[in-house]
């Protein structure tokens, strides 16, 4: 029949088509010098829009703040390559005076932009100025905020005049994700109205430059500065890839498909079953740990979040009994399949985090006691981590270690022991009672908590809220998961949730200093209820204690020791209140491929930066990146 | 009329079509036409009567080869005699049908209103039946149509007008026109007229008389209006049941019916001055699907006897050109 | 013959109204949606960098300000028919200050040209196979064809394009399963960049394709083998017209009248399902613009979005529409 | 009727087929009555066992049998689109045949508004719908929303019946004895439409469990009511089919796919058995 000869022809045609195809993922480029990144920002919808001092427009994560922007400082999450603390534009740590009033930054010399201008004071100066003048860009309410005046002496020293003082003022020049990044004068002062200037092409500072991009934003490639010696990471030797391209891979099933391809070199996170999958699949995969748990702690700390304003989480007791009814065992197992980092604290177990608060407070945790008003028990239970490992030993095998230190590491220490009865007496000092296997309030309606997950953007965070809820249902609680997807940047923002899965602990990672996140928790800032509440004190929880910490760390220097002995402080009042029940560090199962590069960040051998793509401090990879001989 | 004596046109030995269905597990197997014969002159009208759903309909279909399932022929031949062939039209490939078709045997159908395709302007009609047949270049081919219509006192705008267009007088005169425009041998017409008023009716069957002379065409029609039929056959032949049970010239069956069920058709025609009350027929018409034994019509028939009950009347010349089957005719009636 | 100006008013008028309350059911569910992009843009600002809650509530002010947010509903609500008016939505919120028909106008090339691909492709084919299918009734191949289109048919997009996806993205990598065409490819419209679309569209268009098919196909089918049996085919049967011609002048050309009112019918379902495709494959177009927006709380582009595509929509079966009387010429004189 | 149904199911193959899986499927879907494990809860069993004697359907890497949660996610994906089915059709029903029978001005508003259901993008509509919402998305309300937009079609359909029942002579001889348009339209005209719209039915539950499989999948709806769309949102969160749990999609997605085929058999012969000219089957409601 003539309708299959033609039908026939037709796939023919096709298959020929995909033959031409099939060789390769990327066009025009050797595949050996590129390095192919997740940009877990996925599909940029304004791709051709890189001026990134305007709010939102285009995509940041794109490369362009890893690889283009430069600012004074960076705070390495991990180790660093030279130590946590780098001076990247600056030559120097931040200079203040007495009061803090005043900054002076000294600026390192024979740094050049991409089109062979020399970068100056001046070019600081325009851009603390147009943030001035501006509002609406991205650092301008900071800006305006904080800075008096700004002169430069000379054209490598730039002096902050600030309208209060502020011992911290440094760090929004600090880059820890990201931070405020210099501009170009010479381009936008041609440029006019700087809220609608593309700055398309980029001129950048840092070592690499645009070579090519999507306009569907899919994609973007970047090649490496022939002049990469006049930028700061000169310092640490010539960047490896000669290209990187970040792309959209799409969701993590294909995400894992590419990299078993060799498509994607890193990918930025997958759910814990495409790591296993990778990691039993492909040998050239392997995530920060060399084996389980892979993934890379964030310093970030997921916590049952309480909205502190609402009737039910006004009462430390009920706070404290739904702590006790979560087995973190079973949550570690469900969220990451045991591969999580847990912490009891409101610290993140991350970077040098554990060496300065969970080691030495361990003590005090392990003595640490609550009265329920029948018992007082210790709720403590320092073997958890262990309870972990041993749990995934049978399935997994030697990739579980053994020695105590590395299992601390990589499971965390201890957590609250699953205690019922506790729960059981706090709740009904509290007022509650239970009836026949449900719970009732003081009022008489029955106990229901509805717990907020981000769903299909944040899975992990997802699964650990259904185990929650699972928990507290069993416990005869009417509680049940609620899938904010999309809306819960709002939410969180408006307290519009009872208690939800998310992070108001940020912290440096590298530092033990807490403003990062600790300053907005005060008193100060709580919004009333039902207006916008600024981050990150979600759970808009106010105490008198706490703003007292917080106004003696704005008196301390950031690398003063007193800081410290204030974060502790922090600590102990916060597992004491249970503002938020603070459950693991956010682990990102960023996966590395190496069969085109090597040298990428470790835990156990390289841990000078974090690996997650996203960061603006994954520069420092670049540097350590060879091609595979 | 012409005196000339060939062999007829037309013959039809034995002819047995039935429709056989299958239908949620029952077979059915209706006797739509059972051992028929008739024969067609040249150039004579021959008139098809009998009530609905006595097979007059699927006979002319099976001697048109119209021949679609259910409908099956199990035994007996159609055989024409044109003028340059010899034809048993069931037995030819679709090919040769083909050629056959609209050249030398042309059909009117049932329900003519709905032929033409409802698309398409007329004149799309008029090449697609009778180009490839009249061999002329398209722009003679046009004239000849047009020709052809005027003659049929058609306006040759006609071609460019859509069939919805036209009135339903319109469409059959337009349908007759596609009929005869190759000049066939042979029509056969079912109903031609049957939707039409009374007055295009006239006009039309006008028509069809007027171009069956001109062409010297036979035709055989098929209708249940008793007056058409005594104003255009030559011939006569009526159904009842599947079976033709009398035949003979238009005039000697009207004069004189010699079956009982002709002769009550005819009895219940309405005459001018006559105010008699019309003695109805008892009984309703055979299910064909299960015809009763004997005559089929012994059920109603007024004069049935046993013989009737057991045995199929055959086809009996009762007179010269006049036939019936009946073990009891009527007697003749005088001229 | 004043049937066709009446008939071209009236569709008219209906596509005016249709366009009307369509946009309207858009705008009062966009502006019930509790989404604030102001808010938005904060989260994304602020995300993992440093914030004080001092620059917070400035940044808000003037963001609120730069968007343009102030005024009650009912002002945005006239605000936004003026705009429509002149085709310019104002600037996206989420991507500000790009305009809205700019993001629009990027992604509506795609989205456009694989439903029209997809859509008469599978218009076309599911008819021919359809018609063949109904005429004849006996050839083994077009039942076994007919089979396989209509056990497509009943499935949903999403679930169709997900097993294409597993099928030819994982147990037989063949077919690229994301994005529009290669990496860093320039857009030269060269004979590769070419081959590179196509090869890219493949599934996304087989999936439309395998859904849609089956239904042209089986309408196609019964709506000959009815048409079959109409008087003026039987007709042309006996008259000895050619069966190619009967087929194609006769059979299809009557049945192409409802299929063609059909294809009006669906084409906004035959959106919907290229809004998951794109979704499914991650394919450029307004579904993942539209599904981004939604959730950046970028009203401004949802509104935008929702709007073109409800006049494209409504365009396109007024297109098919208006076509409806030169196939059938009843129409016409009514 | 019963005696159609009887013949249906004896003599027409496509009916029976359809019957046949159909059964099969609510058969499946009623086994979650005696399920021993609430649907919801997780880490019952241990997870990620292929198909065995044990775990007939293996489990899933939330250590559920799925074998009883996809009992459950049936029951719940069919009843959501019965709910749907018959709200709209009470919708499509009155408006089809309120516009078909009054005709005029009522008609052409109507039919208006009609037409734009048939028209507007409903998915970005139901996204939009669930942002609207959020928590109070529940399953109902999405069925009503369902059930809102997607009566337009099949009123179409029943209005051009209604319209030409309308100048039939039961209608004259109706209003002519003094029965009120209600009396008329549900006495006399009802039955004449209700084969179609049965059939009209099984068309209309595959397409709203086709959009509600595809929103859950995406993780619009409520995640705590597992549906065949929820089981395939866990799985696909669990990137199931890189990690080697092929039973976790393709369990679902057989069983909806026959659900599917089912009710299009049912459709299509039953369509075919009670107006064999009416065309069937076009995408859309």
């Amino acid at each position: 029949m003539r309708l299959w000869r033609s039908i026939a022809a037709l796939l023919l045609m096709g298959s020929g088509i995909v033959e031409a195809q099939a060789q390769g993922t990327i066009s025009n480029l050797p595949r050996k010098e590129t390095l192919i990144v997740e940009n877990p920002e996925g599909t940029i919808k304004n791709a051709g829009w890189f001026n990134i001092w305007s709010i939102n427009a285009g995509g940041q994560s794109t490369g362009l703040h890893q690889l283009g922007m430069d600012t004074f400082w960076y705070i390495d999450p991990q180790k660093g390559v030279d130590g946590v603390w780098d001076n990247s534009l600056a030559s120097d740590k931040p200079i203040y005076n007495a009061d803090f009033t005043e900054m002076t930054v000294k600026l390192r010399k024979g740094i050049f932009w991409s089109d062979g201008v020399e970068f100056t004071a001046d070019d600081v100066v325009y851009t603390i100025q147009t943030h001035m003048k501006t509002n609406g860009m991205r650092w301008s309410a900071p800006v305006q905020v904080n800075v008096a005046d700004i002169s430069a002496p000379d054209s490598s020293t730039v002096v902050f005049k600030l309208k209060k003082p502020n011992s911290r003022f440094h760090a929004l020049f600090t880059v820890r994700w990201n931070a405020m990044w210099m501009m170009p004068k010479h381009i936008f002062e041609k440029a006019g109205d700087p809220l609608k200037f593309a700055f398309d092409p980029p001129v950048t500072l840092g070592p690499y430059t645009l070579n090519s991009y999507d306009p569907d934003g899919k994609w973007f490639i970047w090649q490496k500065r022939p002049d990469w010696q006049r930028t700061s990471v000169a310092r640490f030797g010539e960047p490896g890839p000669k290209y990187v391209a970040y792309i959209d891979p799409g969701p993590p099933d294909k995400r894992v498909i590419a990299q078993l391809n060799h498509d994607l070199d890193i990918i930025h996170d997958v759910s814990p079953e495409g790591m296993f999958t990778l990691a039993k699949q492909s040998k050239s995969s392997h995530g920060w740990f060399k084996g389980f748990p892979y993934a890379h702690p964030d310093p970030t700390l997921p916590a049952v979040v309480f909205n502190d304003q609402n009737d039910t989480f006004k009462s430390r007791d009920v706070r404290w009994a739904l702590a006790l009814l979560i087995d973190i065992k079973a949550v570690s197992m469900a969220s990451y399949r045991g591969a999580a980092t847990i912490s009891a604290i409101g610290v993140p177990p991350t970077g040098s985090a554990p060496d300065y608060y969970h080691v030495p407070l361990e003590s005090w945790l392990q003595a640490f006691e609550i009265d329920t008003g029948k018992s007082k028990i210790k709720p403590y239970d320092p073997t958890v981590g262990k309870q972990i490992a041993d749990m995934l030993r049978p399935s997994m095998g030697d990739q579980i270690p053994t020695s105590a230190d590395e299992i601390n590491k990589s499971f965390g220490r201890g957590w609250w022991k699953p205690n019922p009865k506790a729960a059981h007496e706090l709740l009904e000092r509290a007022g509650y009672s239970k009836k026949g296997d449900k719970w009732f309030m003081p009022d008489g309606k029955p106990f229901a908590i509805k717990l907020m997950v981000e769903g299909e953007g944040r899975p992990v965070m997802t699964r650990a809220g259904s185990m929650i809820t699972q928990q507290w249902r069993q416990f005869g609680i009417d509680a049940t998961t609620v899938v904010a997807q999309g809306s819960m940047a709002d939410r969180r923002a408006a307290g519009d949730f009872e208690a939800m899965i998310t992070w108001s602990v940020e912290t440096w990672g590298g530092h033990p200093d807490l403003s990062f996140f600790l300053d907005s928790w005060h008193s100060q800032f709580v919004a009333a209820p039902g207006k916008p509440q600024p981050p990150r004190n979600w759970q808009r929880w106010a105490n008198p204690e706490l703003d007292k910490i917080i106004e003696q760390i704005r008196q301390t220097g950031f690398d003063d020791p007193k800081g410290l002995e204030l974060g502790r402080e922090y600590v102990k009042l916060t597992v004491r209140e249970m503002p938020t029940i603070p459950l693991m560090s956010y682990n990102v199962f960023t996966v590395m491929d190496d069969t085109y590069w090597t040298g990428y960040p470790s835990a156990d051998k390289a841990p000078y930066t974090d690996p997650v793509p996203n960061w603006a401090n994954t520069k420092y990879m670049m540097g350590r990146l060879k091609p595979r001989p | 009329m012409s005196e000339q004596v060939r062999e007829p046109v037309l013959v039809v030995s034995d002819l047995r079509a039935y429709y056989r269905t299958s239908s949620f597990g029952v077979e059915r197997e209706v006797r739509a036409v059972d051992d028929v014969s008739l024969s067609i002159e040249a150039n004579e009208i021959y008139g098809l009567a009998g009530e609905s759903s006595s097979g007059k309909t699927t006979l002319i279909k099976t001697i048109a080869a119209a021949i679609q399932p259910p409908l099956e022929v199990l035994a007996g031949s159609v055989v024409f005699n044109f003028s340059d062939r010899r034809v048993d039209i069931h037995a030819v490939d679709r090919r040769e049908l083909a050629a056959i078709r609209w050249k030398h045997l042309s059909y009117i159908m049932q329900g003519s209103m709905n032929v033409l395709n409802p698309v398409r302007r007329v004149r799309h009609s008029f090449v697609d039946f009778a180009f490839r047949h009249i061999g002329k270049p398209m722009p003679e081919f046009l004239q000849v149509v047009r020709n052809h219509l005027q003659r049929l006192h058609l306006a040759p705008d006609v071609l460019d007008a859509y069939p919805h267009q036209l009135s339903g007088g319109m469409r059959q005169r337009v349908t007759i026109a596609l009929a005869t425009v190759c000049r066939p041998e042979f029509i056969i017409a079912d109903e031609p007229t049957t939707a039409l008023d009374v007055v295009v009716q006239k006009g039309v069957l006008a028509m069809i008389h007027e171009i069956q002379r001109e062409l010297g065409s036979s035709l055989i029609f098929v209708t249940h209006d008793m007056s058409v039929h005594a104003n255009l056959a030559d011939r006569l032949g009526i159904m009842y049941a599947g079976r033709l049970v009398e035949e003979g010239r238009t005039a000697d069956v009207f004069r004189s019916p010699r079956h009982p069920y002709t002769a009550h058709l005819i009895a219940s025609l309405p005459r001018l001055g006559d105010t008699s009350p019309k003695k109805g027929l008892d009984g309703a018409p055979p299910n064909l699907a299960n015809p009763p034994p004997g005559c089929r019509f012994h059920p109603r028939c007024p004069r049935a006897s046993d013989i009737c009950r057991r045995e199929t009347p055959p086809m009996t010349w009762l007179a010269a050109g006049h036939r019936a089957a009946c073990f009891h005719p009527e007697p003749e009636q005088a001229a | 013959m004043n049937g066709y100006p009446v008939y071209l008013l009236t569709r008219l008028g209906q596509f005016a109204l249709v366009v009307f309350i369509g946009i309207n059911i858009a705008f009062i569910v966009t502006h019930a949606t509790p989404i604030d992009p102001v808010e938005q843009s904060i989260a994304a600002a602020t995300q993992y960098g440093s914030t004080s809650p001092e620059a917070i509530a400035l940044m808000r002010q003037s963001l609120k300000e730069l968007y343009g947010l102030e005024g009650g509903p009912i002002d945005q609500y006239f605000a936004f028919w003026r705009r429509v008016a002149v085709g310019n939505f104002g600037p996206s919120l989420s991507a500000f200050p790009t305009p809205v028909s700019v993001l629009i106008g990027r992604a509506l090339p795609w989205t456009v040209s694989l439903l029209v691909v997809s859509t008469l492709l599978t218009w076309v084919l599911g008819n021919l196979l359809g018609g063949l299918a109904g005429y004849y009734r006996q050839s083994r191949t077009l039942r076994l064809g007919g089979l396989l289109a209509m056990a497509f048919h009943p499935i949903p997009y999403y679930i169709v394009a997900f097993m294409l996806l597993i099928v030819f993205g994982y147990l037989w990598p063949v077919l690229p399963i994301s994005g529009g065409y290669k990496m860093n490819m320039p857009r030269d419209w060269s004979w590769p960049f070419i081959a590179s679309l196509l090869t890219h569209s493949i599934l996304p268009i087989l999936s439309l394709a395998l859904v849609g098919l089956g239904g042209w196909f089986m309408g196609m089918r019964s709506l000959v083998s009815n048409i079959v049996t109409e008087d003026y085919v039987v007709y042309a049967e006996l008259g000895g017209v050619e069966r190619r011609r009967i087929l194609a002048s006769y059979v299809m050309r009557n049945a192409l009248v409802p299929q063609v009112t059909g294809l009006a019918m669906s084409i906004g379902a035959i959106f919907n399902g290229a809004i998951i495709t794109e979704q499914v494959f991650g394919y450029p177009g307004v579904g993942t613009l539209l599904v981004s927006a939604v959730y950046a709380g970028d009203y401004s582009l949802v509104l935008g979005i929702t709007t073109v595509s409800i006049v494209a929509v409504s365009l396109a079966v007024l297109l098919i529409d208006l076509l409806h009387p030169l196939l059938d010429p009843r129409v016409r004189a009514r | 009727m019963g005696r159609t149904l009887r013949d249906l199911v004896r003599f027409n193959r496509q009916f029976a087929s359809g019957v046949i899986l159909l059964a099969v499927v609510a058969a499946f879907s009623c086994l979650s009555f005696f399920s021993p494990y609430p649907p919801n809860d997780s880490f019952v069993v241990p997870p990620d066992v292929p198909p065995s004697w044990a775990y007939p359907m293996g489990t899933t890497s939330r250590g559920q049998d799925l074998f009883w949660l996809l009992s459950f996610a049936i029951r719940n994906t069919l009843l959501f689109g019965i709910t749907v089915a018959v709200i709209s059709r009470v919708l499509a029903l009155v408006i089809g045949l309120v516009a078909g029978y009054s005709g005029g001005l009522l008609d052409r508003a109507l039919m208006s508004i009609n037409d734009t259901f048939i028209v507007i993008p409903l998915f970005p509509i139901l996204v939009l719908f669930y942002f609207v919402m959020r928590e109070h998305m529940s399953w109902g309300l999405l069925a009503l929303m369902m059930a809102c937009l997607g009566w337009a079609y099949d009123a179409r359909l029943i209005r051009s019946v209604a319209m030409s029942l309308r100048t039939r002579e039961f209608t004259e001889t109706g209003i002519f004895s003094g029965m009120s348009t209600r009396q008329i339209l549900v006495e006399e005209h009802l039955p004449y439409v209700l084969p179609i719209v049965f059939s009209t039915t099984m068309n209309n539950i595959n397409w709203s469990i086709g959009l509600e499989v595809t929103l859950s999948v995406l993780g619009f709806t409520d995640i705590n009511t597992p549906t065949i769309g929820v089981l395939i949102y866990w799985a696909n969160q669990h990137t199931a089919l890189v990690a080697g749990i092929w039973w976790w999609i393709f369990f679902p997605v057989a069983l909806v796919v026959i659900t599917f085929i089912g009710l299009f058999l049912l459709a299509v012969s039953m369509n075919e058995h009670i107006d064999p000219r009416s065309r069937l089957g076009r995408t859309g409601p």
